[in-house]
């Protein structure tokens, strides 16, 4: 298990090498990625803020949850901080298990309890010029 | 005593400070806290009833709190 | 949407940058991968052996369904055939969509329909020297 | 009519070659072909009603079968 909360591009195939391992058949990454649009403003990036030694205690304890829940200890959840770009990554959540229902279950729990609890938060610049803390999307 | 209180995101920038002090009873809880930034100048823009984390933890706002503690007002998170 | 059958090894992090696209929040992938173990006997390797041109026919017509029911066209599928080795992947499922729920339900249900219904097979080799033709496995 | 039905995985292993050649009258359906690889060597060790792809779908047993369809024997799929 490792969870950070990273000012670089998330290297995906390197969360993928990290949780894979020869007892696992199964191996679910969740991205979430910046769009281009939300309520139909038009977006240039998105910012993110992070309260960071509790947001990495936060992670760390939903990785720490998530493994008592569905066994498995092959877990990695990453976050960027800082100015992210349309289309790129701002959190990657990678879980690998010997069967594939426990490991699509897991980073989807992992993602929900994220959206929730994880002291991150996201500023939305525009296409306009102008910019805005925003709430949680779906 | 006096305690640093931490603030993010739009909270930091309704008081424009990413942190305010504030002086309060030595027996204080979060609750407290709270009422002491609310009384700062622009601090009633923020919620009533905030989250609160104490030392990197979410706190409930009868939680007593000690001038070593880390304390953080946490507006509606929206990582992910 | 992209479907194929491959006979080298999947390359999970151009079917990251094949889905991802500005308009998008969301991407989930899921990977089978090899295990060293099945049913209590030491797994070498799985050969994996498809009638191909009905396995793409059947993986795009899946790929197709799936943009229907879930509204996005960001889909890929890679399934391999010949040897693959412990804990290497042996299908891999990319999809993208503006939300994270229809992104995450759409590689469940590939990866369920796919087990199902594509014809592809896999051959155990064992440790002890021993192969065999195995049934499905979840 | 000759027709020639591919076999594959366990089925192959069984009949011990990727594909047989059978004899099935003009007007046969799926059924009959099937019939005619479980009367060749061998083919009685294969299920009586397995799965059959005619042009690299799924198809029904009382489909009809034309000399120019590609007919293969499925068995039971394992991909993933």
């Amino acid at each position: 298990m490792r969870t950070a909360v990273v000012d670089r591009p998330i290297d995906v195939a390197a969360l993928v090498a990290e949780v894979t391992a020869a007892h696992n058949g199964a191996l679910s990454l969740f991205i979430g990625t910046v769009r281009d649009v939300n309520d139909g403003r038009a977006v240039e990036a998105i910012e993110y803020n992070a309260y960071a030694p509790m947001a990495e205690r936060e992670m760390g304890e939903i990785a720490s949850e998530a493994a008592a829940q569905f066994g498995t200890t092959q877990i990695v959840i990453e976050h960027r901080t800082g100015y992210v770009a349309l289309g790129q990554a701002s959190v990657a959540i990678a879980v690998a298990h010997a069967r594939r229902a426990p490991a699509m279950d897991a980073s989807r729990w992992i993602i929900e309890q994220l959206k929730v609890r994880v002291p991150i938060w996201k500023r939305e610049h525009y296409v306009d010029g102008t910019r805005e803390w925003t709430g949680q999307t779906s | 005593m006096n305690l640093d209180v931490l603030l993010f995101a739009s909270y930091a920038d309704a008081i424009g400070a990413p942190a305010v002090r504030v002086s309060v009873p030595d027996d204080a809880r979060v609750a407290d806290v709270v009422l002491a930034v609310r009384a700062l100048s622009a601090g009633a823009t923020l919620p009533e009833r905030p989250l609160v984390a104490v030392n990197h933890r979410y706190a409930k706002p009868d939680q007593l709190v000690k001038p070593t503690d880390e304390v953080a007002l946490i507006p509606p998170v929206a990582g992910g």
